[in-house]
């Protein structure tokens, strides 16, 4: 099944096992490693079906060690291949940080540019499905900080299908996160869309009132606060940062010109999250632009309870975006 | 049965046995059905087939013991004394939970049976076994530690980290792998380049030994061995213990990656049928006996069912409590 | 040599050894762990004689083994001891980021309220001697990301000094982030100082015109900057964070009415650092109060080089901040 | 000369490992007197007493091989064919040196004797490893990777996933450990449990030996000797080299820890001078030979303090080239 013959909707999920199939297919550098890739099917079933179809050196099951195989892709890309590496779930990721901030995003710059690392990182991030502390992350936030990395948050079934394409032509490493309630979303792949320009932000919803800045898995919650405040008759514009480093700082401050009034959405704990960053970017170069403080709407700061009534309670909810978004349009 | 002769297999410890591995079979049956019945959620790992494992550890143990647990720990928190109605009803995420609520399947935790957690990074548990080793020997109290974990954890670092401090300070933890020959879909050769785990200790100068993970009361008689050697010299030990889950890794796992036919067989050597058979051959366990104990079982599940159904969510003002902590508890 | 009787005028790896001493002599539950904090005399010589005076049980070298190491004391902790634990420097706390975060940091709120974690953990941070990429990370702001973490960062020998003893009295996991050219600072003990209050900021020099916010090794770039605009006329109040978290926003907030003009100076990569946080903190509670944007002077985002010309252009300096103040209060 | 016959050690290979050897001996002394005079800053890390390793193990390496290097990784990149000319000009910090200067003494890169650092992360080179050989091997490449470690490397997490995952998928890594008694001030005994670290090859059945790293000759011997075998096999090997640093650990070291006494017995097991008396003995080393060998390198060295020395700082607008690159380079 090429990609072109693909039904044009199709699941978050199905989005990104074509991609990795067509990036394998296409080039023979590339492979996919992490654990339970194979025999298993894949972690939120991703990748079941390919190493069937693909073999063994390309759908590679690794032991449980996230130093040791996120390390081996980063070798890997340097010495020729081009190496897509599940690291799980993010959760996992901090086993495997110390490879990817001290060799992955520093070994380019510190040898001088004499080797790249074209490597791409996948993993799931976020919380929803009552998986409780230690499986809930959102730690994208924390990856953004470090340069010589880009990261992707793909949030629509297009974005997850052709973000990968190019992140494997990046030279530099690509962590692409993927929201875990975003894989049986299912959506209408954008005609005419064959890679996503992995560079810039992406409007979903135009909208004049109030810019609505988010990314991932807050994508649909926020599109839904819009909903309400377009029935109360408040346009706002809801930006899809989906890179989150480099941020695409022009198309903020060409959303802020244009509201005045910005709320930012963002699964991170408040405190230090990358709605600060945003935030702040926008404090800036565009203060003078803001006729209103800037809002947030993040998680609360507490290891993700497992009770479903708290696990929606600390996480960013459409009500509570529409409400801040309302709060600054219509102070008072 | 092997190992038996060191440990007296009178009727009432037999049937002690019998009843704590059949409370964690039938309890986690209910579990699954709850799953289904979406009252449970979150990730759910059973351990059907290992229930001798946990139980036979746990009779090595004392109150003053701690117990270091996997995500993989219903059997171990019963077999340990966690109460299960708090086991349930942290399940239900109700503040009645032995965590109110806010662990589920994967984090119980139990101050009065010592019980940490309930961890759910694989690997995860073991550098907190030695510091409550660690901290017991520095407050000379002569206490074991028991730590688990699955044999997919033996290849993580913090495995091999935490065997070698362990063994250099003379940490009284006894390290219990159960290799259940899976991590996830994930065949043990397809992991291990020395699928003995038990081998591994050898790399640190630890003792270590495999053990019919299927046979409870072999696995009694070594860890009863073990800890007593614990107990004296302080010196860690290494016990893997060989065993099969009969389920799926969770509740989301088609099981691709193996064949119902190797499922059938371990289910031969099923942990409980093994033991009751004995038990009925030299006369300790009839037909009577063995009722009596499922009502039993039956009933404290329903009860336990029911407390998790009256129990209450906890209130959202409270989800902030104690992300710091106050005072120290004791 | 008692506390009392030291004489007032100390280096701070001194008063960094006096607090570890005096604690352990004071507290039978209180030892110290890490790599080479015994035989070796500690990291920067931190803790040298320590080891002969208080002997293997209370002064223990570990193994290179940072996770195991970590987690040993948080499972100490949770036991009844209080340990301090020393990872060398936060460039190898990324190897113990899983047990800091998925263990200290969760268990207490996780267990329910179960268990707490009484447990310190000292690094040495930041750059400046020359020791490159991967020696000379700044990464207290990614902790001071996590929910149930007490983050300090003594700047002054009297912090360095008297932060300790409250560290340890805290029922939860509190980290200690040294900058590493603070050890051969020489300082005076503030008099009649016997304990810090480690939830407040601390005014180091009072001004009106505009605030200068930061803490640890970037504090006396800061208030040498104060100093250049002293002369200029400008009168720069000088804040010191010295708690990263929780923030003592009160402290913020004070000095940003009377200031009204914000410069935040932290040696973190600028991108997702600290001063993101601070600066969106002001913004969304002081918005109205603010006479101009906020400036922010951060380490350039790039892995450290050792050439000592490119690391000091890569690090915050003097006249960077007073010229970001001066940009403020005299703009155009 | 254990292990000799398996090497043809004739007049100009003898000369050769003697020259090798010296050179980085006196390579490090000039580094030491340059510390001293603040032209090199940072940590500065000797391997004084170790040279032996590094010379033993390149010779086993052609130039398609790959080296993962430490931060004690001067004799390791003077070995492996990095010029000296710019190794010294990096730890002057020049744009001419290796890195361009922003790497400094820990972390040398040197792309066309493919030298991957340089890695001042203890245990962070060894993942690394995994994957060049990986990359190797799937392209069809039948390289060996030299990875090299400390022993105190071999109790960080990293050492065990690594081993595991190579032998595991049979990756031709070379993996040599320095043994020198001493991470830091942490002698062996105090930081591992099994001290004989080539004996934890078997804890993930691989293949691991022992060799004397004070005795060039058994480096290389054994080093080619595995390197044949990985290269037809694939397999990976753990060869562990005891051996001894004979100055401090890093210029900022009053090595409290261990006596004088131990470092003059160490001392007089010194490679160079080992090797140079056996060459004397058999006739292969004259009065003449060794003052020439030492005329060449000091000559050497000096050329490479005066690039050094007109070395030119790298721009500060450049500060961010490479942040992320533009292109792979081929
Ligand atoms: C560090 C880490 N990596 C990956 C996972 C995802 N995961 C959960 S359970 C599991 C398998 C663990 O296998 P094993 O240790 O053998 O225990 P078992 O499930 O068989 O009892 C994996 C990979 C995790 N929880 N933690
Ligand atoms: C992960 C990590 N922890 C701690 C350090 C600090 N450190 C630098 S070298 C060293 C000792 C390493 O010993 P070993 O591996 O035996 O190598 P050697 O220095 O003896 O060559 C330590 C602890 C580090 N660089 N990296
Ligand atoms: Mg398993
Ligand atoms: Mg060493």
């Amino acid at each position: 099944m090429s990609a072109t013959a693909s039904p044009s909707r199709i699941t978050y999920r199905e989005a990104c096992r074509q991609a990795i199939r067509e990036a394998i297919l296409a080039d023979p550098r590339v492979f996919l490693m992490g654990e339970d890739v194979g025999r298993y099917g894949g972690c939120y079933a991703v990748t079941k079906g390919l190493l069937e179809e693909l073999g063994e050196e390309r759908i590679r099951d690794t032991p449980l060690s996230e130093s040791a195989f996120v390390g081996a892709g980063i070798g890997a890309a340097i010495a020729g291949m081009r190496p897509i590496v599940e690291v799980m779930t993010c959760n996992f990721s901090l086993l495997a940080l110390d490879q990817i901030l001290n060799n992955a995003a520093t070994i380019p710059h510190m040898s001088g540019g004499q080797f790249a690392v074209p490597l791409v990182l996948r993993m799931a991030t976020g919380a929803g499905r009552q998986l409780a502390a230690q499986h809930s992350h959102s730690l994208e936030g924390w990856f953004a900080h470090i340069p010589g990395l880009r990261i992707l948050a793909p949030a629509t079934v297009t974005d997850a299908r052709f973000m990968l394409a190019p992140a494997l032509a990046d030279p530099n490493p690509v962590l692409i996160f993927e929201h875990i309630m975003l894989y049986n979303m299912e959506g209408e792949l954008e005609p005419g869309v064959a890679a996503v320009d992995i560079a810039r932000a992406r409007i979903r919803r135009p909208g004049r009132d109030v810019s609505l800045i988010t990314y991932g898995g807050s994508l649909f919650k926020t599109l839904a606060a819009a909903e309400t405040l377009a029935a109360e008759g408040i346009e706002a514009e809801v930006l899809d940062l989906r890179v989150l480093r480099p941020l695409d700082t022009a198309a903020i401050m060409d959303s802020v010109a244009r509201t005045r009034r910005v709320v930012i959405v963002d699964e991170g704990w408040r405190s230090g999250s990358l709605s600060a960053e945003v935030a702040m970017r926008i404090v800036e170069e565009a203060f003078f632009e803001l006729d209103a403080p800037i809002r947030r709407v993040c998680s609360r700061e507490v290891p993700m309870p497992y009770a479903a009534h708290l696990e929606q309670a600390a996480l960013p909810q459409p009500e509570a975006i529409a409400a801040a978004a309302r709060g600054l349009v219509r102070p008072g | 049965m092997t190992g038996a002769p060191k440990v007296h297999l009178d009727r009432a410890h037999g049937l002690r046995l019998l009843r704590e591995m059949l409370r964690i079979r039938r309890f986690e049956e209910k579990c699954a059905e709850l799953y289904q019945a979406q009252k449970i959620r979150g990730f759910l790992h059973l351990c059907d087939g290992e229930e001798a494992i946990s139980v036979g550890v746990m009779q090595a143990l004392g109150p003053d013991d701690w117990v270091v647990a996997t995500y993989r720990e219903h059997g171990q928190a019963l077999a340990r004394g966690v109460p299960m109605r708090a086991l349930m009803a942290e399940m239900y995420g109700r503040l009645e939970g032995c965590c109110r609520g806010r662990g589920g399947s994967m984090h119980i935790f139990d101050r009065a049976t010592r019980f940490l957690g309930g961890n759910a990074i694989v690997g995860g548990g073991l550098p907190l076994a030695l510091g409550v080793a660690l901290a017991d020997r520095m407050q000379g109290r002569r206490t074991v530690t028991a730590c688990f974990f699955g044999e997919g954890a033996a290849d993580e670092g913090e495995f091999h980290e935490s065997l070698n401090l362990a063994q250099l300070w003379r940490l009284p933890v006894l390290f219990v792998c159960e290799n259940n020959r899976y991590s996830m879909g994930t065949p043990l050769a397809v992991a291990e380049a020395e699928p003995e785990i038990w081998r591994k200790a050898a790399a640190y100068r630890m003792s270590g030994e495999a053990v019919d993970g299927m046979d409870v009361v072999a696995v009694e008689v070594a860890a009863r061995r073990a800890a007593e050697r614990i107990r004296e010299t302080g010196a860690p030990h290494l016990m893997e213990c060989l065993t099969y889950r009969f389920r799926a890794h969770s509740m989301f796992d088609a099981q691709l990656y193996r064949t119902k036919e190797e499922v059938t067989a371990w289910r031969a050597r099923d942990p409980i049928p093994r033991l009751s058979a004995w038990l009925v051959q030299v006369g300790h366990l009839h037909e009577a006996d063995l009722a009596r104990i499922e009502a039993e079982i039956g009933a404290e599940i329903e009860d336990a069912v029911a407390y998790a159904e009256a129990g209450t969510p906890e209130p959202v003002e409270e989800l902030e409590r104690f992300v710091t902590m106050e005072a120290v508890p004791s």
